[in-house]
């Protein structure tokens, strides 16, 4: 099976402070894979990296085989690939239904005034149905971050980059999540790039890859997933 | 309410324009209690954290704090009274030092005057390396706030929220984004804390909730569904529904 | 009563020249947060844009079509000014989104080098300059996608641009032979003539009303209207909206911010433009017409509720009504026979300077009830 | 600096210019640039000026007021200490001259000053050939109550505000109170603000049947005012007269005829007058300047004070201040508008002119006095009524009781 | 805005004041008169951009309103020397008012009569005028673009207000001071100019020792807190409403004194002091210098309007295209104003543009977790 997205030594910096090291990961299409890691190893910034927010240093990043390094984020995201930020970034003056709407942009003709919103969101978050005229600045955390996963889905995405999307959310509806994302990955055969703390959630996923110091240090079937490793990688 | 309490709320209600985000809370908490809030997302936990900081005002109804009614006072007069809090995504000064940051939480008084001609004072030094230790920032003393990652934030926040000696503490979701060790090191912090002083932890993680072995309330729609210790609320089958879910099906 | 409409008449006058001065601004500053003291330049140059129109529609070959000339100088000046205003934001402002007080210095800058400029360079050749500017900064994106996406675009624009100089030099140059006054530059202030079915007054409900006047509020209107439907028939209101409020948000969800930013602050522009025409009808047109309004302006749209449409609609009707009650000492009229020392100090105040304290003063008293204007930003956001 | 070049020079004297080259005034006082290098340009021509036997070449420093107040006050520091110039000729609004007045008073340095202007003022350090009052408002007011197709209508004061207009209209007043006529309003437009809308109201209200409007607006508030009560039927066929005191030739180009016929104005100097001197100069400054100008009244005064001092140094014999001072009161010359002398109080014996503003942008004459006196301290003004400025009589000097 | 405190290392702060003694004590015999007068004057604008850098630099209000200051402070000077010369004039008041026929003082002239109650009148009058217009913007919480636009409106009031009142304060023409008396010397005269030159030059310095004082450390700190996270800061007890009022007033009172210091060395003070432009150019001089770095403010204010006073007497129109496009340069490309930049890496990008290396920091807590990973 071909490559849905393919990173090669990949380098990224803060100022002058290097974080990703040599990064090498790659996603297939109809896989969920994981990426676990302390804080401050370098995952958000791996994921930044991928949508476009940093610029590399070195290294290549390849969607579908197409190397999408020069591409700005909005481009990417046009490309099939789409983004949960860590903390939400919610669009905080515009209503709920604006902010999905939004979601709808990166399809192909981007948002019109007339396009409907697809319903299996609601039967996923219920709560978004209620509070559509709301703004979305005025919802509660959880509520929030369920907004972003919803505005991510509605982008009927190839790539699907979640960082720790179940951060702030009731549990039975962390479950409902983990349920939809493997369904959806089931039907539509996307793929999932992660990033959790949750162990729960993690043996959801069929690959994994530990990070360390802004590099990959193991990796594989989240089945063999050790306690050795998780004690490595993921302990203070 | 009785005399042993830090704090009472009586019949909390909010709206916002009309819609009922607490609805006739009421919530008693004991001197060094250590009290676990949960609850569906938007039941109206941060909204109540809101009410008691003044950051939001009640519709109706009474905030008494150590005897006193908190109702129209002034964010800083109330922190002044002793209510300190950690924000649901964190809250920090990033352009000032993981240290400067400490020091604006650990320093009494806070007035004007106290700052501009008086130096740290010592104890209030070690404080500050004490907490750095706990919360394993010390490397990062003088790194600036702002270039923490998601985690280091949650953590100095919770050291800035313990630096300010508040005998109430109002805890929103400090472990999201923890790593499950990370999660337990701040459940005994936190749990070490309570005794002198009382502390409200809210979030949605429930090992660490259960790690607080305290009582816990459940909020739904801005009222209190039931409270217990986490045995009786995880059986308990209104919450299972509202909240908590059965895994695996 | 008489009295009362008499002075309705007057308020919406002088407010509609405040309102069309400002919506250009509510949308920059309103919904962009970018605080450009430069937009009084930019009126500045819809003012002159109108001056050249109707030097050139004085050629014999335009002749004829002379009476026309100012409707075609409205969709001149927003044009040169929405041209000036994308250089602007493609050059400058594109680096400081997010920090508004930056970007009052900079624009700032700007406004002292526009003022300058047309000081110090012959109208002909200015106008040389816009129409290079419009040519080099339009033809690329008309090149058809292939191109575009070709490896050596960039030599297509260079070219493009070389092109555009020409055409530039060569236009200048006609105009400055054709048109004597347009020749050499001059710090002197000129006059734009409104054509005569422009001039006079027509009759209103029984009161005189200056047909300039009208044309401004027919204009104000217009664009007002036009704006409205922009920003919330059309997709791009949301659009713009969050991209002020989330930039990188609103890249990753694949919105262009680049093109958002230029057509907003285009259109933004342009409509400073406009209002260049409608003020260039009233006084006289020179390197500081824009200067007078551009405080106004800021007044008018933070006393509306930063980007509140209808706030500024308000805001400026109610200074241009206030301004008529206490400048003309109408209350005074309305009610002849008030108590002494009340009438004494509205006829301190009824002179058009002491009305001017007057009105700021009660800005300043309006914002300590209503921080944040006419209709604020209400939710939880707010404070965080 | 530089200028002519006929002829060989033993010597060099450098002069100061300072007027706004920048800001709002530029529009008005580069024009008085132009004919002071003009003027210069003609003296040494003529072989310049001639002290002691020796001939010298006239250079000048040209610096910036910016029209700010504070600058002027700078820039003539700069130019007494800094470049040691014997002369400065600069100056329009009378709150340039008030900033620049101390520090030549208090370094007893020279300016000359060539607007028309409130008066109320006679510094021994200044030297002033623009008309006071008594040189231009007050015989135009006499006009038209008297005279004018308004005659015997009412007034109403028009200005922007600063000294200027304030002053002048207090005299005004003062004399139609005299003249039995009545000032039924008066109103001040802050500089930099083109909202006449209020103004043109309280006109209406005034004089519903038309009047007599006395304008002294600044530059370009003129334009508005002009063209808003055209449009709001404030004309001469209905009745409403304007007499203007700061709107000349060049004014009157920049505004348009179309808005200004009908209407009039009070000067010293019109480039209609009929004279070859004044020909002359209207031709050499076209022929220098470009044919499209124009030489109007502050232009004019600005000719005559370069030429006054010229002919005072060389009476002087000597470019020192005091000699020059002494010796310039006294001088007379062939000016455009006709014979001026300099009075014993700094200020211009010069003739007044009423015009009609025309279709063409031009006055026609319609009056004419002989020459007027000037009056250092206003005869009408409550505080200055009985005083008078003699500097050659140290008993009298800056204001005596007549 | 994200700004950064920037801290100076030793090395530049020292470097700066050898050079700021040795010019002012050089410069009285270097410079004639005149540049002396306009250096002098400069420095007393250092002054007020101190002021803007306090409540700018660190607490992010960006005022458009410290004209209003810095004019008072000149007027309070200006009335004492107008009263103490008026002698020789009509019923022993200034001169100006008979222009107006005004016979009688008006009353709140009189204090002015005082020289101890002007010396404080000059800082305290506009600290007090700033702290009221302060607490009553900041208790409603105004913030950010609507307090500036709000200074700008106050400011505006009052030049409307001084400029109309002919009668009380001489409206437009202002007040002269060159050729009043002080100690029974002429203000204009040289030997009084050399003085007021030492006068704003230790002040000068005084005044950046005192702001120096009072950002250092936690008090700082806090205003920087206000202007990243004001709510933060009120949960963490602190009232901001009384840090901003304290710092804005002070900027009031340094405004003030700069104020005074020029107007006695500038010959007059007029309500063009109190014109838009003005009070935008004193915060530019800030932004040029360096926001947040208080060195910056001085030398900016001093730099920016010595190069204004050369270029325009060169060549006055292109002034304003050289100002306009050192704005526009600063904003875009200094962000951080020229010490700012030196501070920051600014020299060593410039360097390593020429090929020259620079060292790069390793991974922030490299060791931190080889220690830790060995404990485990
Ligand atoms: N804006 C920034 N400037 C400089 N350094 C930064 C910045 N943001 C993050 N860093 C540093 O980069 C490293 C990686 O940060 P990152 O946010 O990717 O960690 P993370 O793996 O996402 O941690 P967490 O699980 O807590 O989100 C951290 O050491 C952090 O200090
Ligand atoms: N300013 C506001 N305007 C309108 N609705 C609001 C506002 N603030 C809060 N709400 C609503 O009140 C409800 C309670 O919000 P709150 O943040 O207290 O929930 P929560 O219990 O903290 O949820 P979470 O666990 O997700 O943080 C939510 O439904 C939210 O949408
Ligand atoms: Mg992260
Ligand atoms: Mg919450």
């Amino acid at each position: 099976m071909e490559n849905l997205l393919e990173i090669k030594s990949l380098n990224t910096y803060y100022g002058e402070s290097h974080i990703l090291r040599d990064v090498d990961l790659n996603v297939k299409s109809g896989e969920m894979v994981c990426l676990i890691g302390r804080n401050g190893v370098g995952k958000t910034t791996l994921l930044k990296s991928l949508i476009g927010l940093l610029r590399q240093k070195k290294g290549d990043i390849y969607l579908i085989g197409e190397n999408i390094n020069r591409k700005a984020p909005h481009q990417r995201a046009r490309k099939g690939m789409a983004y949960v930020p860590q903390g939400r970034e919610i669009i905080p003056y515009l209503t709920v239904e604006e902010n999905l709407m939004l979601g709808m942009e990166s399809l192909p003709g981007g948002l019109s005034m007339n396009k409907k919103i697809d319903t299996f969101i609601y039967d996923l978050f219920p709560i978004l149905k209620d509070f559509l005229q709301r703004k979305g600045g005025d919802l509660s955390g959880g509520q929030q971050q369920q907004l972003a996963i919803a505005r991510a889905l509605l982008g009927k995405p190839q790539l699907l980059l979640l960082d720790e999307p179940t951060e702030g959310i009731q549990p039975n509806i962390v479950l409902d999540i983990e349920n939809a994302i493997n369904q959806i990955i089931r039907d539509t055969g996307i793929g999932v790039l992660l990033v959790e703390q949750h162990l729960h959630f993690v043996r959801q996923a069929n690959r994994y890859y530990a990070m360390q110091r802004g590099g990959i240090v193991a990796s594989g079937n989240t089945s063999e997933l050790s306690q050795a490793v998780i004690d490595k990688f993921l302990s203070v | 309410m009785n005399n042993k309490d830090l704090l009472n709320l009586i019949d909390i209600t909010v709206s916002f324009e009309g819609f009922l985000a607490l609805n006739k809370l009421n919530l008693n908490l004991k001197k060094g209690e250590l009290r676990a809030v949960i609850g569906p997302n938007g039941a109206g936990k941060t909204t109540f954290l809101d009410v008691i900081t003044g950051k939001v005002k009640p519709t109706n109804g009474e905030v008494i704090f150590k005897g006193k009614s908190l109702v129209g006072k002034k964010e800083h007069k109330i922190a002044r009274l002793g209510v300190g809090r950690k924000f649901q995504s964190p809250r920090i000064f990033e352009n000032l030092t993981v240290k400067e940051n400490l020091e604006i939480s650990v320093t009494t008084p806070k007035s004007p005057l106290n700052l501009i001609n008086k130096s740290i004072k010592d104890e209030q030094l070690n404080e500050i390396y004490r907490l750095m230790k706990i919360v394993n920032l010390a490397q990062k003393v003088d790194s600036k706030a702002g270039s923490l990652s998601h985690g280091q934030k949650q953590w100095l926040e919770i050291a800035m929220l313990v630096g300010q000696k508040p005998d109430l503490m109002l805890v929103d979701e400090p472990v999201a984004g923890l790593t499950d060790e990370e999660t337990d090191l701040t459940a005994d912090l936190l749990k070490s804390l309570s005794g002198e002083n009382t502390v409200v932890v809210i979030d949605h993680d429930m090992e660490f909730i259960r790690r607080l072995d305290s009582n816990v309330s459940v909020l739904n729609q801005g009222t209190v569904l039931c409270e217990g210790t986490m045995e009786t609320i995880q059986k308990d089958k209104k919450v299972i529904d509202v909240y908590l879910g059965r895994p695996g099906d | 009563m008489e009295l009362l409409l008499d002075s309705l008449f007057n308020g919406i006058a002088i407010g509609s020249v405040l309102l069309v001065a400002a919506l250009g601004l509510a949308i920059v500053f309103g919904l962009m947060g970018v605080i450009n003291l430069a937009h009084g330049e930019l009126m500045m140059l819809g003012a002159y844009t109108t001056y050249v129109t109707q030097l050139i529609f004085k050629l014999p070959i335009l002749k004829p079509f002379y009476n026309s000339y100012i409707i075609v100088s409205i969709f001149l000046a927003f044009i040169v000014s929405g041209v000036v205003g994308i250089l602007l934001e493609k050059t400058i402002i594109r680096k400081l989104y997010g920090s508004p007080l930056e970007t009052l210095l900079a624009t700032w800058g700007v406004s002292l080098i526009l003022q300058q400029f047309v000081r110090s360079v012959p109208l002909a050749y200015g106008t040389g300059l816009v129409i290079s500017l419009i040519i080099g900064l339009f033809l690329p994106a008309s090149f058809p996608s292939k191109i575009k996406e070709s490896i050596n675009f960039k030599y297509f624009k260079f070219s493009s641009w070389i092109f555009a100089a020409l055409t530039g030099v060569l236009t200048g140059s006609l105009i400055s032979s054709s048109v004597s006054k347009l020749s050499r530059a001059s710090a002197r202030n000129v006059d734009v003539t409104a054509p005569s079915w422009m001039r006079g007054q027509v009759e209103i409900i029984g009161t005189a009303f200056p047909k300039t006047r009208l044309m401004i509020i027919i204009i104000t209107l217009i664009s007002v209207i036009a704006i409205t439907l922009f920003l919330n028939q059309s997709a791009w209101g949301m659009r713009i909206r969050a991209v002020t409020q989330n930039r990188q948000m609103s890249d990753c969800l694949g919105i262009s911010t680049e093109k958002v930013d230029i057509i907003t602050f285009g259109i933004g522009s342009g409509l400073a433009g406009v209002a260049g025409v409608a003020v260039s009808l009233l006084g006289s047109v020179g390197p500081n017409v824009g200067g007078n309004y551009i405080v106004g302006c800021f007044m008018v749209v933070v006393l509306g509720g930063v980007g509140n449409l209808l706030g500024t609609v308000l805001a400026s009707f109610g200074i241009g009504i206030m301004t008529d009650l206490i400048g003309a000492g109408r209350l005074l009229s309305i009610w002849p026979d008030m108590p002494l020392p009340l009438s004494n100090t509205i006829n301190f105040f009824a002179t058009t300077s002491m009305a001017r304290v007057m009105i700021f003063a009660l800005i300043v008293i309006f914002l300590q009830f209503k921080p944040t204007g006419l209709f604020p930003q209400k939710g939880r956001m707010v404070e965080n | 600096g530089g200028g002519g070049t006929s002829g060989s020079f033993d010597d060099t004297v450098t002069v100061g210019i300072l007027h706004s080259l920048s800001g709002t005034m530029a529009i008005s006082e580069s024009t008085l640039v132009d004919t002071e290098k003009m003027a210069i340009e003609e003296i040494n021509a003529a072989g310049g000026v001639k002290v002691g036997g020796k001939s010298y070449k006239i250079e000048y420093i040209v610096e910036d007021g910016a029209s700010d107040w504070p600058t002027f006050a700078e820039k003539s520091k700069k130019l007494i200490d800094q470049d040691g110039v014997p002369v400065v000729f600069g100056g329009w609004t009378s709150a340039s001259r008030k900033a620049m007045l101390p520090v030549y008073e208090s370094k007893d340095a020279f300016l000359y000053y060539p607007i028309q202007y409130e008066a109320q003022e006679c510094s021994n350090n200044i030297f002033y050939t623009g008309a006071t009052p008594n040189q231009q408002s007050e015989p135009a007011t006499d006009f038209m109550y008297k005279r004018s197709p308004a005659a015997g209508g009412d007034f109403f004061l028009v200005g922007s505000d600063y000294v200027f207009p304030r002053t002048s209209n207090t005299i005004t007043k003062a004399q139609v109170k005299q003249l039995g006529g009545k000032v039924v309003g008066e109103d001040y437009l802050p500089l930099g603000n083109t909202e006449v809308a209020p103004i043109i109201s309280k006109i209406k209200k005034a004089l519903p049947e038309g009047g007599i409007i006395i304008n002294t607006l600044n530059g370009d508030q003129n334009v508005a005012f002009f063209k808003q009560i055209q449009d709001a039927g404030i004309t001469p066929s209905s009745g409403y007269y304007v007499m203007n005191y700061s709107i000349a030739e060049e004014e009157i180009s920049t505004i348009g005829p179309e808005f200004l016929e009908g209407h009039y104005g009070a000067w010293n100097y019109m480039m209609s007058i009929d004279t070859p001197a004044s020909k002359k100069f209207a031709k050499s400054f076209k022929k220098r300047w470009g044919a499209d100008r124009v030489v109007a009244d502050p232009q004019e005064s600005a000719y005559n004070m370069v030429y006054l001092w010229k002919q005072a140094v060389e009476d002087a014999g000597t470019f020192d201040d005091n000699a020059v001072r002494e010796a310039l009161v006294g001088q007379k010359f062939d000016a455009p508008q006709g014979p001026v002398e300099v009075m014993p109080n700094h200020h211009l014996s010069q003739t007044v002119r009423i015009g009609e503003i025309n279709a063409e942008g031009g006055f026609t004459i319609l009056e004419e006095t002989g020459v007027v006196l000037p009056q250092a301290w206003n005869q009408k003004h409550p505080s200055s009524k009985g005083f008078a400025c003699d500097w050659t009589d140290p008993s009298k000097g800056e204001k005596y009781k007549l | 805005m994200s700004l950064r405190k920037i801290k100076f290392d030793k090395k530049i702060v020292l470097s700066f004041w050898i050079i700021l003694i040795a010019l002012i004590i050089a410069a009285p015999t270097l410079l004639p008169v005149f540049r002396l007068n306009l250096l002098g004057r400069y420095l007393s604008l250092s002054i007020v951009a101190l002021g803007v850098d306090l409540i700018w630099g660190y607490t992010g209000l960006l005022s458009l309103g410290q004209g209003i200051f810095f004019a008072l402070g000149g007027y309070c000077a200006a009335m004492y020397l107008q009263i103490t010369s008026s002698s020789e004039f009509p019923n022993n008041i200034p001169e100006f008012f008979a222009l107006y026929g005004v016979e009688k003082l008006p009353f709140f002239w009189e204090p002015f009569r005082s020289p101890v109650f002007t010396l404080l009148a000059i800082w305290v009058i506009p600290a007090l005028v700033a702290g009221l217009i302060g607490f009553l913007v900041f208790r409603n919480r105004i913030k950010g673009v609507y307090f500036s636009i709000l200074t700008q409106a106050s400011l505006l009031v009052f030049f409307n207000f001084f400029n109309g009142q002919q009668k009380l304060i001489n409206g437009t023409n202002g007040l002269k001071t060159d050729v009043t008396q002080l100690f029974g010397q002429m203000v204009g005269s040289e030997s009084m100019q050399r003085i007021f030159f030492w006068i704003t030059a230790i002040l000068v310095i005084a005044a950046w020792f005192f702001a120096k004082w009072v950002v250092k450390g936690r008090f700082g700190n806090i205003l920087i807190g206000i202007r990243d996270d004001e709510p933060r800061v009120r949960f963490t007890g602190y009232n901001p409403v009384i840090f901003k009022t304290i710092i804005f007033s002070i900027a009031g009172g340094l405004a003030g004194i700069s104020g005074a210091l020029y107007t006695v060395q500038s010959g007059i003070v007029s309500p063009q002091f109190m014109t838009v432009p003005f009070s935008i150019e004193m915060v530019i001089w800030v932004a040029v210098g360096g926001r947040g770095t208080l060195l910056g403010a001085i030398l900016g204010a001093v730099f920016i309007n010595y190069a204004k006073s050369l270029v325009s007497e060169a060549l006055p129109a292109s002034w304003m295209f050289i100002q306009g496009g050192l704005f526009i340069l600063v904003v875009t490309a200094l962000p951080e104003g020229v010490l700012g930049w030196i501070q920051g890496d600014g020299p060593r990008n410039l360097l390593q543009r020429f090929g020259l290396k620079r060292k790069i920091e390793t991974y922030p807590s490299l060791e931190v977790n080889n220690k830790e990973g060995n404990n485990e």
